[in-house]
């Protein structure tokens, strides 16, 4: 491999957090981890189909990112957005029973698993077009603009979507007319099996959203208190009227780019590398170290995100189909709706 | 109470209901009436349906045998309206 | 000009090949004159032709195999001239293709012509193409077919049309059935003592809209019995017996004012026997109204007919193309019966019958199917299921 | 009571209409704002509805269409002015894959309430980029309805019942039809159409001219030229081209027996195929000759004017399509 990715140093510091807050966190990543490889082992079931895009080796970007917003927030995310789901409140049963293509998912089974939805938590889905969700995300937030709302939108998309026209399109919009949108790019190094290095002229995304006009910052997305410090520094900005903003997390996956692929683009060393600043064990034991978390506490969070999952399993497993006969609603809004 | 009368008419549409060609001045009431109507067993089940929706009378198989002429329906009507 | 197609020359004669042609073009030919050999399956025969003309064309070819039918040669009549032909050098008009050979009609004309009754045949088109129009079809069905010798009458009420149509498809059914079928017939004595016993019971304790008819009961027997000679149940095609996918009874329903009707009670044999009777009394009563659909008239896979308790003694019917068996009822009355051990009785008994196609099945196997069911008439609660 | 106006006059009553009503309402897109709109739709509304309602954008048209979509999520009911159709190739991935999708997708939770127009059509030489027919395209999406107004009252009363859509509504303005003008019945407020249905324009009996759009004024001169050699044309103009109405084809069909359809889109795989289809589906029975049809010619729309003409649908080739169905 002539492109070389290598691991950041491991994170150092104190953690700045309670106790509680710390357990909040990292209880969601175990439970992110957890779902995620119950779905590998679905999918080689048979239960999950389609396209899978798993988050593992990531987690500390949804969660550091999505618990430095407000529940008001609008969230747009990408295809590889259970973990967004989860953190952001959609219950793991919802998103399983979805992903099951079951009625009783969060799109009632229309979607799967690119295409989680939920008014509810104002989570705009699950966009399985590489940029798509960009321009959405601008529109989102002219509307909270015109209509004086109190309202961030966080919009997440990878590396490869720097790529698209979408993205250009969309910085340029929202910071010329100053629109409260958080940019959230989970750099991730590779566009599916593309280094970034032969995808981009330009490496440095920042430099990238900073030409449009607006701050951009990046932090290390393996890194949860990095991750959160400085969305939630972001978040106060975009939220203060300063217009958009663009924050950059450096991350890892560790899995392929959907359920399998050969892996040719990247060097086994450089997972491996990697996986040694997993997210959720590097903060593991900077809290034993500081001695905010004990083995046991450990050991009954995971048992409790893993309890969650068997549970979400049982609820999608006894989760009905819609009726065929059904099919043709949601395509449009039945006349009788209509006002 | 029904009159013979009425009973006859109640027959008569019934029937018509059935063969709505019959021209109930040819009917001979006193001639086994499915010879001259020319009814199936079909037919005669539907017409005894008839009869037994319109007067809510039961008509067991048992009695088929008594209802030959158009004369002996009446008369198995009236002894079980009356 | 004159077709000569290969005559039939046989019944079991389907296609031949040509072996020798005894005349060429320019030939006079007689009637009655043999004009070229064919090998068919049994032996090489002379075949002659009927018409009198010149040769114009010998279209077929030496050791050429075809089917009945195929156009051989063609033949001037007297005082016909051969049609003018492209020379060698001249071109084929370039642009869109030559019209198709195919009549053009209209598919508003092709639906009005059949709900007039107007022969299309005898309709010269005027609309592109040639093709015939709507209005065409309404012009000709209001002059009469033929130059009438006396006063036409006024056209039929739509009653007596309908009437008059069922009886050409009635006429032509059963021609074709007369021609092309081989029949043979076999018939039973049926003793209804028992089923007509456990009817009775049954009914006694039925509301009087759910009773049973023996028609029902014969009908389901006849379904069950099906089941075990499946070459009963099927149609004729293409030169072969092709079995029934289902059991789907063509109940013969004559109308109140003449000519008949057999649609289909579909998959009789699967139906409880309740089922069955209520689907009956729907399928006659809609079959005399003139509302079934399009499935029931064209799915049956064997017609059952069923004089009932007016009729006569027995019944040996005309089979339904493509169909390829009929069973036939009699009147169910009292006759003397000699049981198993000799003693002679009065017992109701019916006389089926059965009508089948001799392509297809034996006597033997039409006869065991009569024994089976005979033999089903004899325990009537199972057919209850 | 009637009142004469042009076609582009009837759209800016009804966007300004639409401004006035309805606070969330709001008009995006290319010159829309200080230009005074491409066609001068918007002329004016910058000084009455301010910068913020009026909003130019830049030429970016995937930015903006989004830009509408997630407005109308967020709780706006955005009018997204495409300059013309063949810009919004460029947005087509927002259109299809977000507009249409989102409310099947999420399960019926995101619905889409905006109204995309844009101008279409050939006929003023500006030669093959820019003399695209793609309401075909479009109306072989579902999830999204289309609207083609070929009269002042369709122009004047469509935008109210399509912003009033819960889902996606893109309305098709043929830049042939700007200065026409046409008499309006004086309803006062009330300009509404319905857009779900089909109309007859001219009765007639002999043959079914179906049609939409820019095509609707060729489509009645050339029923005028065939009344004049007894031929009585019906015209039917479809009006919304998603969903079709069937019923009035049908209808149309069962009527007057031959059909002619007319439409600027190519003829292969164009909308006019699509009707052809349906009436082969539910009216066979009824046709008393083959049905024709009437489309652009298969080139790029050429610059000169001659070429121009011979390549888009015109009533002489209309007349002597009706023609050919009669021997």
């Amino acid at each position: 491999m002539d492109v070389e990715h290598h691991a950041p140093p491991p994170p150092s510091g104190p953690v700045p957090w309670d106790k509680d807050f710390a357990f909040r966190l990292l209880a969601d990543m175990l439970r992110i981890r957890r779902m995620e490889e119950k779905s590998a082992e679905l999918y080689g079931a048979g239960k999950i189909r389609g396209f899978l895009h798993l988050y593992i080796g990531e987690e500390a970007v949804a969660v550091g990112a999505l618990h430095a917003l407000q529940p008001q927030d609008n969230v747009v995310a990408t295809y590889r957005e259970h973990g967004h789901a989860l953190v952001r409140g959609l219950s793991m049963n919802s998103i399983m029973a979805e992903m099951f293509g079951k009625r009783e998912g969060c799109a009632k089974g229309r979607g799967g698993s690119m295409h989680l939805f939920d008014a509810a938590t104002r989570f705009y889905g699950g966009n399985a077009i590489v940029g798509g969700g960009l321009p959405l995300a601008a529109g989102l937030a002219l509307a909270a603009k015109l209509r004086n709302e109190d309202r961030v939108t966080a919009c997440f998309f990878g590396d490869g979507a720097v790529a698209e026209g979408a993205f250009h399109e969309a910085l340029n919009l929202a910071a010329l007319w100053k629109l409260p949108v958080l940019f959230c790019c989970e750099n991730n190094l590779y566009g599916m099996g593309t280094a970034i290095e032969r995808a981009e002229a330009q490496t440095d995304l920042c430099v990238k959203a900073g030409s449009y006009g607006m701050a951009a910052l990046s932090c290390d997305g393996m890194d949860i208190v990095d991750v959160h410090e400085k969305t939630r520094e972001a978040a106060a900005r975009v939220r203060a009227g300063e217009g958009p903003l663009f924050v950059e997390y450096r991350t890892y996956r560790f899995r392929a780019h959907s359920m399998f692929d050969a892996e040719l683009y990247r060097a086994k060393a450089e997972v491996e590398e990697w996986k040694t600043r997993g997210p959720i064990h590097t903060f593991t034991a900077r809290l034993k170290a500081e001695g905010k978390l004990a083995e046991e506490e450990f050991l009954a969070l995971d048992a409790a995100a893993m309890k969650e999952v068997e549970d979400a399993v049982a609820y999608a497993e006894a989760g009905s189909w819609e009726p065929v006969e059904e099919m043709l609603a949601d395509v449009t809004t039945p006349p009788e709706a209509a006002p | 109470m029904m009159t013979e009368e009425e009973a006859r008419d109640v027959v008569i549409e019934t029937l018509k209901n059935i063969a709505p060609e019959i021209a109930h001045e040819d009917l001979r009431h006193d001639r086994p009436l499915r010879y001259q109507v020319d009814l199936d067993s079909m037919d005669w089940l539907n017409f005894l349906l008839g009869l037994n929706k319109r007067l809510g009378i039961e008509i067991p198989e048992s009695d088929y045998s008594r209802l030959i002429t158009l004369d002996d329906v009446v008369d198995y009507l009236l002894s079980k309206v009356g | 000009m004159i077709e000569f197609k290969l005559p039939s020359l046989g019944a079991d004669m389907d296609e031949g090949t040509l072996l020798e042609w005894k005349v060429k073009p320019g030939d006079a030919v007689k009637k009655g004159q043999v004009i070229a050999v064919v090998d068919t399956a049994k032996a090489a025969v002379d075949v002659e032709c009927w018409q009198e003309g010149r040769v114009h064309e010998l279209v077929a070819a030496i050791g050429e195999k075809m089917p009945v039918g195929a156009l051989m040669a063609t033949l001037l009549a007297a005082g016909e001239t051969a049609p003018r032909r492209l020379g060698a050098g001249e071109a084929a008009p370039a642009g869109p293709a030559a019209p198709p050979l195919r009549r053009l009609i209209s598919p508003a004309a092709r639906k009005h012509a059949q709900e007039l009754g107007v022969e299309l045949e005898r309709i010269a088109g005027t609309g592109p193409h040639g093709a015939v129009t709507l209005e065409d079809v309404e012009k000709a069905a209001a002059v009469p077919a033929e130059p009438p010798a006396a006063p036409v009458p006024p056209p039929a009420a739509p009653a007596a049309d309908k009437a008059a149509e069922m009886r050409k498809a009635i006429a032509a059914a059963m021609s074709r059935s007369k021609r092309e079928i081989p029949h043979y017939y076999v018939a039973e004595d049926i003793p209804l003592a028992r089923a007509l016993a456990w009817l009775s019971a049954e009914n006694a304790r039925r509301p009087m809209a759910d009773r049973l008819l023996p028609a029902a009961l014969l009908l389901k027997a006849v379904a069950r019995a099906l089941q075990r000679y499946p070459e009963l149940n099927g149609y004729w095609r293409d030169g072969g017996f092709v079995p029934g996918e289902r059991i789907n009874l063509g109940v013969a329903v004559s109308l109140r004012q003449g000519g008949l009707i057999a649609p289909a009670l579909l998959d009789a044999a699967a139906k409880p026997l309740t089922q069955l009777m209520q689907e009956l009394a729907d399928l006659v009563q809609r079959t005399r109204t003139g509302s079934l659909k399009s499935s029931e008239l064209n799915e049956a896979t064997i017609t059952v007919t069923n004089l009932g308790d007016q009729g006569s003694h027995g019944v040996f019917g005309v089979i339904y193309p493509p169909q390829v068996a009929l069973v036939g009822f009699g009147r169910v009355a009292e006759r003397p019966w000699v049981d198993a051990d000799g003693g002679l009785k009065a017992l109701p008994v019916v006389t089926a019958s059965l009508a089948a196609d001799h392509r297809v099945s034996d006597g033997h196997r039409g006869a065991l199917f009569l024994r089976e069911l005979a033999e089903l008439l004899q325990h009537p609660e199972e057919l209850n299921r | 009571m009637t009142r004469r106006l042009s076609y582009r006059e009837a759209m800016r009553e009804a966007m300004r209409e639409a401004l006035q009503n309805d606070p969330r309402v709001f008009l995006m897109g290319e010159d829309v704002g200080r230009y005074g709109g491409t066609y001068a739709f918007s002329k004016g509304f910058l000084d009455e509805f301010g910068p913020e309602r009026i909003r130019d954008t830049p030429l970016s048209e995937l930015g903006f269409v989004g830009a509408g979509i997630g407005a109308a999520l967020g709780g706006l009911r955005p009018i997204v002015e495409v300059m013309t159709v063949n810009f919004s190739l460029l947005a087509l991935d927002q259109i299809v894959n977000s507009a249409a999708l989102l409310r099947h997708m999420s399960g019926g939770q995101f619905p889409v309430p905006l109204v995309i127009r844009m101008c279409t059509g050939a006929g003023r030489q500006l030669a093959a980029q820019h003399s695209h027919s793609f309401e075909g395209w479009y109306a072989h999406i579902p999830g999204i309805k289309v609207l083609a107004p070929a009269t002042i009252e369709d122009a004047r009363g469509m935008l109210a019942p399509a912003l009033a859509d819960p889902d996606p509504v893109v309305i098709f303005e043929h830049c042939g039809l700007f200065n026409v003008e046409g008499e309006l019945p004086d309803n006062g407020d009330d300009c509404a159409v319905d857009i779900a249905s089909a109309k007859v324009r001219r009765a007639g009996k002999d043959v079914a001219i179906i049609t939409y759009g820019g095509c609707l004024p060729k489509a009645l001169a050339a029923a005028e030229t065939l009344a004049q050699d007894g031929i009585s044309a019906e015209v039917l103009d479809l009006r919304v081209l998603r969903p079709l109405d069937d019923a009035a084809i049908a209808a149309a069909v069962a009527k007057c027996r031959r059909v002619v359809v007319v439409d600027e889109n190519w003829k292969s795989g164009g909308l006019a195929a699509e009707i052809v289809a349906r009436i082969v589906e539910h009216a066979f029975f009824e046709l008393d000759a083959p049905v024709a049809r009437v489309c652009a010619e298969e080139v790029p729309i050429p610059y000169a004017k001659h070429l121009e003409e011979a390549a888009l649908p015109q009533p002489d080739k209309i007349v002597a399509a009706v023609k050919g169905l009669f021997a």
